[in-house]
């Protein structure tokens, strides 16, 4: 029989306002196995915790029960304090009778009631708790970086910096990300190539990165300290050892039809490309959906063209294994795909861009050598009109929900450079809310409109369509006049929302780690583990979490490094003591369980057991604690009930169930 | 059938002498023609091994004991078409060895039930003669006859199979599977029932059962080392059933546990003292993962993966169950 | 229990959360202040696929009159597949239920993120009102658990 | 001796039911089995009854007590005794002479007071088993199916188009006297014949014949460790299903029930065939199939005799032989015994 205590947190008024703690301590005195029951205002505070070692010491507890908060919040705290006064920190339950209980119920009976309950609940199954140690695993010593981008090579190099091992996979050909393809960064309008590349090199020239680029991520192992990961290395069919980036063969490349990606598929680029000036590596790639050779068989030019015998047309795809210690997950973003939103003539009128199609258009590496000019008949422009938050802060199925964030800013950027360069184009903003918060954002913007005179206005634009004449008309309404408005533009910007990009549903898959509903990887706090995902060892860097800027981009994923280092810094983990466990007696050696468990924690051995006094050879299940993140899927597979969880057995469980309905 | 009895005999007999198999698991006989014993032989005793239309018990469940216990030598056992996929099914699940068994299968054209006879009048049996499509039945009252379709066992009324899927040596003649009915015709005709029809009448089978556990022990997918209902530390042990709800309990865990794995074999309705259609339950899961999960057959192919321990990205969601059905 | 004459009857709700996405999500629920009725009890599992069909029969055994999983949404589990394999077993145990004739109302999945408090209360509210109508479950329950009246 | 013309017999059964609760065989489910006559209930006159007629007396499951906690006093309710008065029709005589068996167990001391209640409060009427079965066998324990008067408190024929009606007990006198009124007198003759009858085909049954001498009390070292044993169990599935149909067993397992009401305690039906069976912290005492199976019966042809007078446990009625999912009986045991010569 267990000696257990039971504590009820007042949380100040959070729970006592709406729960009789008083009361809750009276009823739970009778509960088999309670020989002490105590409320006080708040348990988690230094005094509180003094109470209940206290109260362990003083009459010989086995078990405690905190009726409290959310386990979410404070089950650690506790732990950690039976643990100081001598119990096995496995020997605590939380009811939760805040989150579950005083915050959704407002009538003191019902809440009182019910906090009885949920607290007799957590009595019956610390009842029927056993004290469980955690084991130890050892840490790879290797980090990856997922995603290289500004975010990942962030990350990178601070990861390598502190000494330890690294690898970046991108999937494209170059690293740099979305990062590559911006002409200048607000607020202070530097040119994002110019504070990006020497990040690049550096990551390549780092002793301790390697880099993967053409390169995805296959298949995902293990746990945290001891991932293993398969990567495929896509055939670039040029052998990047020979490949000096002349880029001959990307000049005589005969198949020329096809979009630049890098420049919005605002002009084209041959089969073999490299896709920009900068890009590291600077090797050639063979696109074998346009290559000619790759169709017909013919063509080769580029394998005459080639000094260093750098095309081998041969080449396979190359798979790397490889173990980590932690994962670094920088999947960055991808502009949503705007030909929904059909009412703004994207999809008819080449007029008719997106911001990053205006920032190639502003780059002087891009489609129009940095020259301002309307897509459609490379003259120049004399209004232009921005529209803000497409496809961002909307409520319909074509939209998301959440604002994109950087939009606003972007916007001004652009408004301010056009004005300042071209002073002669109009430029308009329609917009919902301007939102600056950030260091000299509002500043830069109030520039915009004070300073270079760009015409904000506050409203949305109903349609765009083209008048006979070539140019577009845009119909709007100004929200401040309360008016109707239409204007006459030779362009039309549209600031579309960003997105996850589109890969990391699979890559979370992989990694078991949570997505939400718009597919942004789900940090294990919102507020207090920002950059870790709550699978243990994964990490979260740039937009994959959530929208945000270049300088948060930076500074979240230097915070990712700093948590992997202090991951990669430790020489064992404590492994999770939460673990499914077999009974070898009533093991059938069915093979069920280990058919379901996702970490292939469970194998089978031949092994003598003794059945109360009969000794034979059975084929019985084990499972590696190491490998098993206790999910429990097993034991539900098992039809004997032979496999169980430690920490969540089917008693414990049962034993909750009778206590709830009673 | 008596052809296919005497070259059983014959080609146990010649198995024996070669060293083939060491000892064979087949059917013995009983005191009418009715009441055959699972039974071992060896030269010694091989000649009491029968076959008849009343062997429709199904013999694979106890190769789990007898392959534990075989160190030297294989065993030779006689399976009916639908028995070879419970073999199938427990070398999937690793409780057999196929190396240690020597497989007969014996084709089979549907097993008698005695029940079914008896529920015609005819009491009083002693013997009956199988003509293939008629039987001569002589009893303590006298001779009768009847058709032989009438007293099929129930689940050679809805025979799945007369496929072998398993052997190393076939006996008998190959019998046609065409006067099968639809296997899930009777599920379906709950299906159609309206909720308190169902409740009513499961109501009205379920609450026969007195826990004997024939049908759990008799079951070749019911092979726990030690069952959740015999063990008092699982929560839901229970002996004879004190109230309505643990005949429901029991049956519905241990038509769970089995679903997936559940050949169709039909033993657990042949051998329910109490006559409850036992057999219903397991097909309504069968049917449920066919319409849900696509066809499996369980025990049709060995190793293959039972629908419960797999899943698919885009599988139903529970909600099915609420839009489908008429009330 | 029958209706007491100066007691209104209210329905006894089990609800198995995962730890990860559902619990969380019942907890954001709190955080947010959202009700949903007390009769509502919610029990702490690590993965959707840890409720064993037994739990929920023994709820019911015990005198629930409903009973309901919440899991992460399919291709968010944390353990990456558990919620695939729970959505199975339910679907199953769910069907049998039906096919015995206990009302297919009292037993529900839900699939609630750690984001969606506003879900899971909308979830439990919708329930606990289902559950009300239904009134009493009396097909599936042991006798000896009902309340006696005094 | 009475009679009543068989068309009539729902007055004579509304009259038993004036003032008792009656018990006979009823068709349900496709199933003969003893249950409570109501007005329209249709009695079924096939005798031989799925489940024996030992669950009125000995029923598969009952309440013994219940316990209540309050705050940590805990509170003991005895269940009430049965006062129920019953009278069972259409018991045939095997059934009726299992009935002299169990109360050997459960009224000899300690008295089972449930048992005991019941018993006491019931009147038997057995039936003469007009088409005994092949299976039958329950000559070999003395059991006349023809005149089944030993063990009952009346006597009951069903012959040409009547039943005839006969006491022969002071139970059975006392039930005539209050039901008389509905009852005809009668002369012995055709009762007579039908007992010929019936005594010419049990002369038929192929197992009516077998000689008990190899068992007795006596026999504990000659049977213990026969070789027999192991071939006779070897395909026992270590199922109930011939226990709990069998009308002489009586073990029974006494259990614990934790619902909202407190404690139920009560005991079950318990089958010594099966794994659990008095399982205790250490194991079972008996871990094999072939020990369990040996048990069974070794406690119906040994033990009981040694400890009843030489009484067998069983009175042949053939359940056993119709029920075994793998058709292994008592029969096929007493002539492996060489009970067949």
């Amino acid at each position: 029989m267990q000696r257990i205590g039971v504590f009820v947190c007042w949380c100040g008024s959070n729970i006592a306002a709406t729960v009789d703690v008083d009361a809750v301590v009276e009823a739970v005195k009778n509960e088999p196995g309670v020989c002490f029951a105590k409320n006080y205002q708040y348990m988690c505070s230094e005094a509180g915790q003094a109470l209940i070692k206290d109260a362990i010491k003083e009459h010989n507890l086995t078990g405690i029960v905190v009726c409290s908060c959310s386990p979410r919040m404070h089950e650690a705290t506790f732990r950690k304090t039976a643990e100081q006064a001598g119990l096995n920190p496995y020997m605590v339950e939380i009811a939760n009778i805040r989150e579950h209980c005083s915050w959704i119920h407002k009538d003191m009976k019902e809440a009182t009631e019910k906090a009885v309950i949920l607290a007799r609940a957590a009595i019956a199954k610390v009842n029927l708790n056993a004290p469980l140690q955690a084991g130890e695993s050892a840490v790879t010593k290797r980090a990856l970086v997922i995603g290289g981008g500004i975010a990942g090579l962030q990350s990178a190099i601070d990861i390598a910096d502190a000494g330890y091992p690294v690898d970046i996979v991108e999937k494209s050909p170059t690293i740099g990300g979305k990062m590559a393809q911006l002409d200048k960064t607000f607020p202070t309008l530097d040119c994002a190539a110019c504070i990006l590349t020497p990040k690049m090199v550096e990551a390549a020239q780092h002793p301790n990165i390697t880099l993967y680029t053409y390169s995805e991520v296959e298949e995902v192992k293990g746990f945290v300290g001891n991932f293993n990961v398969k990567i495929k290395k896509k055939a670039r069919f040029v052998d990047s050892t020979k490949c000096t980036g002349c880029a001959v063969c990307t000049a005589k490349c005969p198949s020329r039809k096809g979009g630049n990606e890098f420049n919005c598929n605002l002009d084209t680029r041959g089969a073999v490309y490299i896709p920009f000036a900068q890009a590291v590596p600077n090797v050639a790639t063979i696109d074998t959906e346009r290559c000619i050779h790759f169709k017909t068989g013919k063509c080769g030019i580029c394998q005459k063209v080639c000094s260093a015998g750098a095309i081998d047309f041969e080449q396979k795809d190359e798979f790397i294994e490889e173990k980590y210690g932690a994962i670094v997950v920088a999947t960055g973003f991808e502009i949503l795909d705007v030909t929904k939103f059909d009412e703004f003539q994207y999809t008819k009128h080449p007029d008719v861009v997106t911001s990053l199609e205006l920032e190639r258009i502003m780059n002087a590496a891009g489609p129009t050598k940095g020259t301002l000019l309307r897509m459609s008949n490379k003259e120049h422009p004399h209004d232009i009109v921005f529209i803000q938050c497409v496809g961002s802060r909307g409520n319909t199925c074509r939209d998301k929900t959440y604002c994109s964030k950087i939009c606003c800013m972007y916007t001004a950027k652009h408004a301010m450079l056009i004005r300042e360069k071209y002073p002669d184009v109009n430029v308009h903003v329609f917009y919902i809310d301007v939102r600056t918060p950030g260091k000299n954002f509002d500043e830069f913007y109030r520039r915009a409109v004070e300073q270079y005179n760009v015409d904000y206005i506050k409203g949305m634009v109903g349609k765009v369509w083209e008048k006979e004449n070539g140019r577009l008309a845009v119909q709007g309404v100004d929200l401040i006049s309360n008016r109707r408005i239409m204007l006459e533009t030779d362009m039309v910007v549209l600031a579309a929302a960003i997105q996850p990009s589109k890969g990391v549903r699979n890559i979370a898959t992989m990694l078991t780690a949570s997505i939400d509903t718009n597919d942004f990887l789900t940090e294990a706090h919102p507020k207090l583990r920002p950059v870790e995902s709550p699978t243990a060892g994964v990490f979260l860097s740039g937009v994959c979490q959530g929208p945000k800027d270049i300088p948060e981009t930076v500074s979240q994923a230097g915070a990712a490094a700093v948590k992997v280092v202090g991951l990669l810094a430790k020489d064992k983990l404590v492994t999770n003591p939460c673990t499914a466990t077999p009974n070898e007696l009533m093991c059938n050696g069915c093979s069920s369980c280990a058919r379901v468990c996702p970490y292939g924690a469970i194998d089978y051995v031949e092994k003598e057991v003794n059945d109360h006094g009969k000794r034979e050879v059975r084929r019985l299940a084990t499972v590696n604690s190491a490998l098993c993140q206790g999910c429990g899927a097993c034991t539900v597979a098992c039809p004997s009930g032979a496999m169980d969880l430690k920490g969540f057995s089917n008693r414990q469980i049962m034993a909750e169930v009778d206590a709830i309905c009673r | 059938m008596q052809k296919t009895a005497g070259l059983i005999k014959k080609r146990a007999l010649e198995l024996l002498a070669d060293g083939t198999v060491t000892k064979v698991l087949g059917w013995e006989e009983g005191d009418f023609i009715y009441d055959v014993t699972p039974a071992f032989f060896d030269k010694e005793t091989i000649d009491s091994l029968v076959f008849s239309s009343f062997c429709g018990s199904n013999l694979s469940k106890y190769l789990i004991k007898a392959c534990k216990e075989q160190t030297e030598g294989k065993i030779l056992v006689f399976l009916k078409p639908c028995d070879t996929f419970s073999f199938n099914q427990l070398l999937t699940e690793h409780r057999i060895d196929r190396e240690k068994v020597y497989v007969v299968g014996v084709e089979c054209k549907g097993m008698l039930d005695i029940e079914k006879i008896k529920a015609l009048g005819i009491n009083g049996v002693t013997k009956v003669i199988d003509n293939g499509e008629s039987l001569n039945i002589k009893t303590i009252y006298g001779e009768k006859t009847c058709e032989r379709s009438e007293v099929l066992l129930e689940k050679c009324t809805t025979c799945k199979s007369k496929e072998l899927v398993v052997f190393d040596e076939v006996l008998g003649e190959k019998a046609e599977n065409e006067n099968s009915q639809d296997r899930f015709a009777q599920v379906a005709a709950l299906e159609a029932m309206t909720t308190e029809e169902r409740y009513a009448f499961w109501q009205g089978e379920l609450s026969k059962c007195i826990r004997c556990n024939a049908c759990r022990n008799v079951c070749p997918a019911c092979s726990c080392m030690k069952c959740v209902f015999d063990n008092i530390q699982s929560g839901v042990a229970s002996k004879s059933n004190a109230d309505t709800f643990e005949e429901k309990m029991f049956h519905i865990i241990r038509a769970f546990h089995v679903a997936g794995r559940c050949t169709d074999c039909g033993e657990c309705s042949r051998v329910c003292p109490q006559g409850i259609p036992l057999h219903l339950l397991n097909r309504k899961f069968i049917k449920d993962i066919n319409e849900l999960y696509g066809d499996y057959q369980a025990g049709e192919e060995a190793g293959s993966r039972a629908p419960l321990v797999n899943f698919t990205f885009d599988d139903a969601e529970p909600s099915v169950i609420h839009e489908r059905g008429n009330s | 229990m029958p209706i007491n004459e100066n007691k209104e009857w209210k329905p006894l709700i089990v609800a198995f959360c995962c730890n990860w996405c559902s619990y969380a999500g019942a907890d954001l629920a709190g955080t947010s202040r959202l009700s949903y009725p007390a009769e509502v009890k919610i029990i702490k599992v690590p993965c959707s696929c840890r409720v064993n069909p037994m739990f929920i029969l023994k709820a019911f055994e015990r005198g629930a009159d409903g009973v309901i999983m919440c899991g992460c949404h399919p291709g968010d589990c944390h353990y990456s597949t558990g919620n695939y394999y729970a959505r199975r077993r339910m679907t199953m145990l769910f069907s049998m239920l039906d096919y015995l004739g206990i009302d297919r109302q009292r037993t529900r999945v839900e699939w609630v993120s750690a984001a969606e408090g506003q879900k899971f209360a909308a979830v439990m509210n919708d329930f606990a009102k289902t559950i009300t109508e239904l009134g009493e479950n009396v097909k599936l329950g042991d006798l000896r658990c009902k309340k006696q009246q005094d | 001796m009475y009679y009543i013309e068989k068309a009539k017999l729902s007055e004579l059964f509304s009259k038993i039911a004036e003032n008792r609760s009656l018990y006979l065989p009823v068709k349900k489910n496709g199933q003969t089995n003893f249950a409570h006559w109501e007005e329209g209930t249709e009695y079924c006159d096939d005798l031989k009854t799925v489940k024996s007629a030992k669950d009125h007396f000995f029923p598969q499951t009952e309440s013994l007590m219940h316990f209540k906690t309050e705050g940590k006093k805990i509170q003991i309710n005895q269940d009430k005794i049965p006062d129920e008065k019953t009278v069972l029709f259409g018991v045939r005589g095997c059934d009726a002479k299992s009935f002299k068996i169990l109360d050997s167990v459960f009224m000899s001391e300690p008295q089972d007071a449930f048992y005991t209640a019941r018993r006491e409060n019931s009147v038997v009427i057995t039936t003469a088993c007009s088409s005994p079965d092949e299976a039958c066998f329950c000559g070999v324990f003395g059991v006349d199916p023809a005149d089944p008067k030993a063990d009952s408190d009346v006597v009951t024929w069903f012959a040409g188009d009547k039943l005839y009606w006969e006491a022969v007990s002071e139970k059975g006198e006392a039930l005539t006297e209050e039901i008389k009124d509905v009852l005809s007198s009668s002369d012995e003759k055709e009762v007579e014949e039908e007992k010929a009858r019936i005594s010419e085909i049990t002369k038929l049954l192929p197992l009516n014949n077998m000689s008990l001498s190899a068992f007795g009390g006596d026999k504990t070292d000659a049977l213990f460790n026969a070789p027999q044993w192991d071939k006779l169990s070897e395909a026992c599935l270590g199922c109930g299903s011939c226990t709990f149909v069998c009308p002489t067993c009586q073990c029974y397992d006494v259990r614990d029930y934790n619902g909202a009401n407190g404690i139920q305690r009560y005991r079950c039906w318990d089958s010594c065939m099966f794994s659990d069976f008095t399982m205790m912290a250490h194991g079972t005492n008996r871990p094999t199939q072939k020990q369990r199976f040996r048990q069974r019966f070794m406690h119906k042809l040994v033990y009981f005799p040694a400890n009843n007078n030489g009484e067998f446990s069983c009175v042949g009625c053939g359940r056993c032989v119709a029920r075994c999912p793998i058709s292994m009986n008592i029969a096929k045991v007493i002539k492996s015994f060489g009970g067949d010569k």
